[in-house]
């Protein structure tokens, strides 16, 4: 029910204070990551590098905004990787092969993440398939599609507005970047504030009861689905504008880490139990940790096992400080 | 009445997404259609096991020839034996199969000399301090690209390996944070072309946009000649690439694997020259990154 | 006198802040039957749960046969001979009757689990307590009251010194009800020590030996049963004498809801029914004659195969509870936990849950307007809580159940159909909400009233339908309304 | 016990009943596809083929049935391919390398496995981690571990009696399918018959309900994790005798695969339903449909779209004929 850790009997305590206190256990390991790496490293406390870190946190921060959502609901959206790849290669290729005008060509690409999402959604909520099912299948299916329409290669050149906006800036501050944060303000505000939020966190704490409330539950599932099937799309596009060219094999194997970002931040596999906040958090740590083995040159073998500790250390250190919290 | 019947052969890559493998698959494809030979073409998926069955299946449905480009040459001979047992021969593409197993032929490239060109040609470019961006951790591949480059480096530059499992988007973190913790890199090379567009994103990520030639710019060099490639030493954004050919490749292992199955013989080991291409010779018609089409 | 089955002296147990229980005295001997009766959130059920080994008391001590003892977990209270019969039921919803009653306790034979001699348990001891269906059927598939026999049956199937039932009937329907006091007559009479909750007195009055008040976690007073009376009682628990008279003001007036031959295959067939502005009308049956399913139906949860249902004279289709939300009915579920309530969720989530459109502006919610319709129904209904942001699984059972009513209350509805409106509620509150609902009632709001508490049945409702196995038996009003009748048709008995 | 009295009107039946249906259900769509490519394919139906279906199936099988004991208590294990790949290269590296004699360096590789299924096991019942965030942190550890012990490179050749393992035939049988058979037949009874098995099925359903009847909840879940552990160094051994060779690479990514075999095979993510034999024809549809796509050569673009419409069709399927049986 809560972050890192499994409900136990003893931590009766609600999920809103579990999660705030969880989240502060989440921020002090990362604090004590950030002063580690600044007396380890002399260029980890730069304003480069954390420009760095910031444009790289964004494809998996928006990936992990729309998978809060569909996990909050007691779903779980595997299908995005896909959806990255099969969006951005149809707007690229639609704009490129087939001269449609760019602004149309990228509405496309987000209108397939909304299709992908539709799906999805239509099939765990009409059909009653286990979204895990649904969305490996569907995973399976765009990545397919993809190699299909490209047929392995890559789509290049993108359009022109596509690179200016991977290259642009708006005062030092990347246009992705400043997407990410507007995204994110605005995935919080709707989670947090909106009646749609509030729905959500009803139908992923009771499905049953939420639905006898007047809650249209299956709705607000569906319309989760969407909402990460388009963030997923855009996901695709910032990739694409970065690289300057779409790939089929774009975003192979990210969902597991978007999920841990996910769970690392406070969303409960469970349902009903997350935040946009928590969840930017999970992000920021799995983005401090590869910045850190860049940074420090760990040699190649040994970094997943830095991976794998940091992970452990963080939700340990979860744990100890939440159980120092209650007493 | 076996003869009349067109020969029957399995292309099995290691995996598909490079265009490196796309070309392959199109060399062997047309040179099975010049040879009047009927081709099925799998996807390894990056995985031995998954290239295991593929020739367990291979075996029970009856193909006449085998040929693969395997992800991983020691975890592949017990599968190669297997065919070999059935009788069937099989043609080693773009990586060897390691001991145990018999092959007809290993067509390829000089992985290590390709290795040595790049470190030869960032050497004459004075370069002292060089990201390396390595393919798979123990792929064949990148063990002998990597091995010649940091052989012939040694004494003339020094050399970050880093590795980014073939990966764009890992290149672009690692470039961006490597070259930022060491200002000091003056060249990147990588394992292969598709890397380079992460490379090129990393680079300006952190604002190091400076082009060939212009002051501050950072020598890019990899293996392959994608078609991307070409391009980006055309606009000045790659110096160069250590070039194979795919399509030549991918027919001189067909052509191998008809003729084995005449029982004409085909030497062990056919290995095409790397060749470096730059700004010079980019425009080459030649090069098969100027004629792929998707 | 000797050694008392089982004496806690002390007991203290805290919750982060809440002392939920408060230095607390208990003795039980054996054969003799203890009520521990208070309001919800008394301390009743935490106190339980550290006899039978769930808590550890913060302090105290509990002797059990004279022992003193400190269980490790329930294993151990339970080894010792202590069984519970929990509030919230403890079933594993996908086993089967047989491995629910052997649960942790199967019998093992020579390969294995020995299913042959499960099933013999459970179908030896489970008709004694009246339950028939098959011991093979999945719990997940019975009604809330067939469920509580399941678990009665469990503690049955084996060895107890010492019984606890904490609310058993508070989901059984009278007659089941009246099986279960039966039963633990019985059980008394065997020798076994009882610890019996419950917020229904007449059941305290015919059962205890002696009765335990406990108002606030603290011990008002343990007296025997022949020493108090039913008003007493109240003024022990609530700490004051509060008139529990409701008066009634009703005048029926222009037709509500009614339905044409409403029929679910297989579930309930041919409900013809009418509700009026400004009455109380009841439903009655045993568990399982179908009047949840009645229930849902009208409240658009599940689609009937055949009949009507007309809404203020226009004939209404309801796909779902929104819709019928959208008609003003309000739906009051039997099971809070389940249907009721997301209990991660805040005291305030919870209860704007079904009026969010009324306190938001463009699907943004306003948390000022919120706070305000929070305010107001905690005081109106009386909800006990630390904090509205506290989640909901925190409030004990009655002031749960508050907050559904109150969630309901604040959709501002014409119909209101309450399913067990008042089971687990304690006798202060359950007058609340009676009064609530009168107030309601009177300003010209219909009620359609479901309970197995005839007294509550009886005293609510100005008609009442008696249903028996899904169809409508009859149909009684004025004098009518008694117990023999209600129970004579619903029993399908002919006297 | 939100599912206890409310049942959804889609999943009113018991899962004893849902189970077995859904597993009917599973099947036909299993004999329907044995009856296309029968048609489709002369090689199809012949003894080689379902020989080779039978050793292919092998690997995933073993993984399998760990897995589903797991997700039988509400956990999930991701760590199984990093444990296939150190137990491996340990056990082949200690021999091959340290002189180990190979009967005690195979069981150090099942211990490896033990050792890490504890490490999960403890971190999700004492520490109160979130299985996913546990097992993903000691996959990569694992994976990360294997790394280092191995520096990338392949162990080989194998002690003599892996590779007869490998090779080797009972009356045509290889040995491999018939550990299967026994560990298959094992893991079954385990779960359908002994006091262990229905601990794991009660935990699962209710684990406070459990707890309350004595079950020792915590305990039963560790030995869920062991056991996956195990059974994840059995898989990695048998990959390294197929392979005569063990690789740091083994099972990479294999997790999503191995759980989605268990939850097209009617085990519930959601804990509590479950069973041996609708895993084992999960792994049967996944294998056939590789089986399938190797005999006809479906194009590399179009595999994964091939792949991804099976499960949804087989999904579909289900759902349909579960709402007909209904009726
Ligand atoms: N796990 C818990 N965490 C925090 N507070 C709790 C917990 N359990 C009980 N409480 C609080 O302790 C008090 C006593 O609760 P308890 O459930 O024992 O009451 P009760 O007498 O059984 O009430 P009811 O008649 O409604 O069942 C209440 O204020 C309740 O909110
Ligand atoms: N004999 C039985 N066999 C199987 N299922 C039964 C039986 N009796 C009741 N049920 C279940 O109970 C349902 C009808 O009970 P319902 O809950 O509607 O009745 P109720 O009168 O409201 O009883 P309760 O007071 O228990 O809620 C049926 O749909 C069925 O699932
Ligand atoms: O040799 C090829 C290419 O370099 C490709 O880019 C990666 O895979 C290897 O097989
Ligand atoms: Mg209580
Ligand atoms: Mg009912």
């Amino acid at each position: 029910m809560s972050t890192l850790s499994t409900p136990s009997p003893a931590s009766a305590r609600g999920p809103r204070i579990r999660g705030l206190v969880s989240r502060l256990g989440l921020l002090l390991v990362i604090l004590i990551f950030i002063v580690v790496m600044t007396f380890v490293s002399p260029v980890f406390l730069t304003l480069a590098n954390f420009k760095n870190l910031f444009i790289q946190s964004t494809i998996l921060a928006v990936l992990a905004l729309g998978q809060t959502y569909v996990i909050m609901t007691r779903g779980i959206d595997l299908s995005i990787g896909g959806t990255m790849a099969l969006s951005s290669a149809l707007a690229i290729g639609l704009s490129v092969y087939s001269g449609v005008p760019a602004p149309l060509a990228l509405l496309v690409g987000l209108g397939v993440g909304a299709l992908i999402g539709t799906i999805n959604g239509f099939a765990v909520t009409q059909l009653g398939i286990t979204p895990l099912i649904v969305t490996l299948a569907t995973l399976s299916i765009a990545r397919g599609a993809t190699f299909v329409y490209t047929n392995g290669a890559n789509v290049t050149p993108v359009p022109a507005m596509v690179s200016a906006f991977g290259r642009g800036e708006l005062f030092g501050v990347p246009y992705s970047v400043i997407l990410l944060v507007l995204l994110a303000i605005g995935c919080h505000f709707i989670l947090a504030r909106t009646v749609f939020g509030r729905s959500v966190y009803a139908t992923g704490g009771n499905e049953t009861a939420s639905r006898l409330a007047g809650i249209p539950t299956d709705r607000v599932i569906l319309v989760t689905y969407v909402l990460c099937g388009v963030l997923a799309a855009v996901a695709g596009l910032v990739l694409a504008a970065r690289l300057e060219s779409a790939g089929p094999r774009a975003g192979v194997g990210i969902e597991l880490t978007v999920i841990a970002a996910c769970v690392i931040g406070g969303t409960s596999l469970f349902g009903g139990t997350g935040s946009i906040l928590g969840t930017l958090l999970g992000v920021v740590l799995i983005s401090l940790v590869s910045n850190a083995i860049n940074l420090l040159g760990v040699p190649p073998a040994w970094d997943d096992l830095v991976k794998g500790f940091v992970i452990f250390l963080a939700a340990v250190v979860d744990v100890y400080r939440r159980k120092f919290a209650r007493s | 009445a076996a003869q009349d019947k067109k020969p029957q052969i399995a292309v099995l890559l290691f995996s598909r997404g490079f265009e490196f493998m796309v070309a392959l698959d199109q060399g062997a494809r047309k040179e099975a259609e010049k040879l009047g030979a009927e081709i099925t073409v799998l996807d390894g998926q990056s995985n031995t096991e998954v290239q295991t069955r593929q020739i367990e299946d291979l075996i029970v449905k009856g193909v006449d020839a085998i040929v693969i480009s395997p992800n991983n040459s020691t975890e592949i001979v017990p599968a190669v034996r297997r065919a070999n047992e059935a009788k069937i021969p099989v043609v080693a593409l773009d990586a060897v199969v390691g001991e145990g197993a018999d092959v007809v032929t290993y067509v390829g490239f000089d992985n290590a000399a390709g290795g040595k060109v790049a470190a030869e040609y960032v050497a004459s470019l004075g370069k002292k301090k060089v990201l390396e961006l390595q393919g798979a951790i123990g792929a064949y591949h990148a063990q002998k690209r990597g091995g010649g480059f940091e052989g012939e480096a040694q004494g003339k530059f020094e050399v970050l390996p880093r590795p980014a499992e073939w990966l764009a988007e890992n290149a672009q973190a690692i470039t961006a944070d490597v070259v930022t913790a060491n200002p000091d890199v003056d060249a990147i090379f990588s394992h292969n072309d598709e890397m380079i567009r992460g490379v090129l994103a990393g680079l300006r990520q952190i604002g190091k946009t400076a082009k060939v030639g212009e002051d501050g710019h950072i020598a890019v060099v990899a293996v392959d000649g994608t078609p991307l490639a070409l391009q980006r030493i055309r606009d000045g954004e790659q110096d160069a690439t250590v070039n194979q050919d795919p399509f030549e490749m991918g027919a001189l292992a067909v052509r191998s694997a008809v003729a084995a199955l005449k029982g004409e013989t085909v030497p062990a080991q056919q290995l095409l020259p790397p060749t470096l291409v730059t700004k010079e010779n980019v425009d080459d018609p030649a090069l098969w990154g100027n004629i792929f089409k998707p | 006198m000797h050694t008392p089955l089982l004496e806690a002296r002390g007991i203290t147990k805290a919750f982060a802040g809440v002392v939920a229980v408060d230095g607390l005295d208990l003795t039980i001997g054996a054969g003799e039957i203890l009520a521990l009766v208070g309001e919800n959130g008394a301390g009743k059920s935490t106190m339980i749960k550290m006899v039978s080994g769930q808590y550890a008391p913060d302090a105290g001590e509990i002797r059990f046969e004279g022992r003193p003892v400190h269980f490790r977990g329930p294993l151990e209270a339970r080894a010792a001979g202590i069984a519970v019969i929990h509030q919230e039921l403890q079933l594993v919803p996908q086993m089967t009757v047989a491995e629910n009653i052997v649960l942790g306790r199967w019998p093992k034979g020579r390969s294995g689990v020995d299913f042959a001699r499960a099933r013999k348990i459970a179908a030896d001891v489970l008709p004694t307590i009246g339950f028939t269906l098959p011991v093979d059927t999945p719990v997940e598939r019975l009604s809330t009251g067939q469920q509580q026999l399941v678990e009665i049956g469990r503690a049955l199937a084996f060895d107890s010194k010492l019984l606890i039932l904490d609310e058993p009937t508070a989901s059984l329907s009278n007659s089941e009800a009246e099986r279960l006091m039966q039963l633990v007559v019985a059980l008394k009479a065997r020798g076994l020590g009882i610890l019996y909750v419950s917020h229904r007195m007449e059941e305290i009055f015919r059962l205890a030996d002696r009765i335990t008040v406990v108002r606030d976690g603290r011990l008002v007073g343990t007296r025997p049963r022949t020493a108090l009376d039913h008003d007493t009682v109240v003024a022990m628990m609530v700490g004051e004498r509060r008139s529990l008279h409701i008066e009634r003001k009703r005048t029926a007036g222009t037709t509500l809801l009614r339905t044409r031959g409403l029929t679910r295959n297989g579930v309930f067939r041919d409900i013809s029914i009418e509700v009026r502005r400004g009455e109380v009308v009841g439903l009655a049956g045993l568990v399982g004659a179908g009047r949840t399913d009645v229930a849902r139906c009208l409240f658009g949860a599940e689609r009937p195969d055949a009949g009507t249902i007309e809404i203020e004279g226009e004939a209404v289709t309801l796909a779902n509870p929104r819709q019928a939300i959208a008609r003003g009915l309000a739906l009051v579920p039997e099971d809070r936990k389940s249907q009721g309530l997301v209990l991660p969720e805040s005291v305030a989530d919870n209860l704007v849950m079904s009026a969010r459109r009324r306190v938001s502006r463009g699907g943004v919610v306003s948390s000022a307007a919120v706070a305000r319709m929070v305010s107001f129904y905690v005081k109106k209904l009386g909800i006990r809580a630390a904090s509205t942001a506290n989640p909901v699984e925190t409030l004990s059972g009655g002031n749960q159940q508050k907050v559904v009513l109150a969630r309901w209350l604040a959709t501002e509805p014409r119909l209101m159909i309450l399913d067990e409106p008042t089971r687990g509620v304690d006798v202060g509150a359950k007058a609340e909400i009676h009064r609530v609902i009168e107030t309601l009632v009177a300003e010209g709001m219909g009620v359609l009233l479901i309970s197995s508490e005839l007294p509550e049945l009886m005293a609510m409702s100005d008609r009442v339908y008696v249903m028996r196995a899904g169809a409508i038996e009859a149909e009684l009003s004025g004098a009518d309304i008694n117990e023999q009748t209600i129970m004579r048709h619903a029993a399908g008995a002919t006297p």
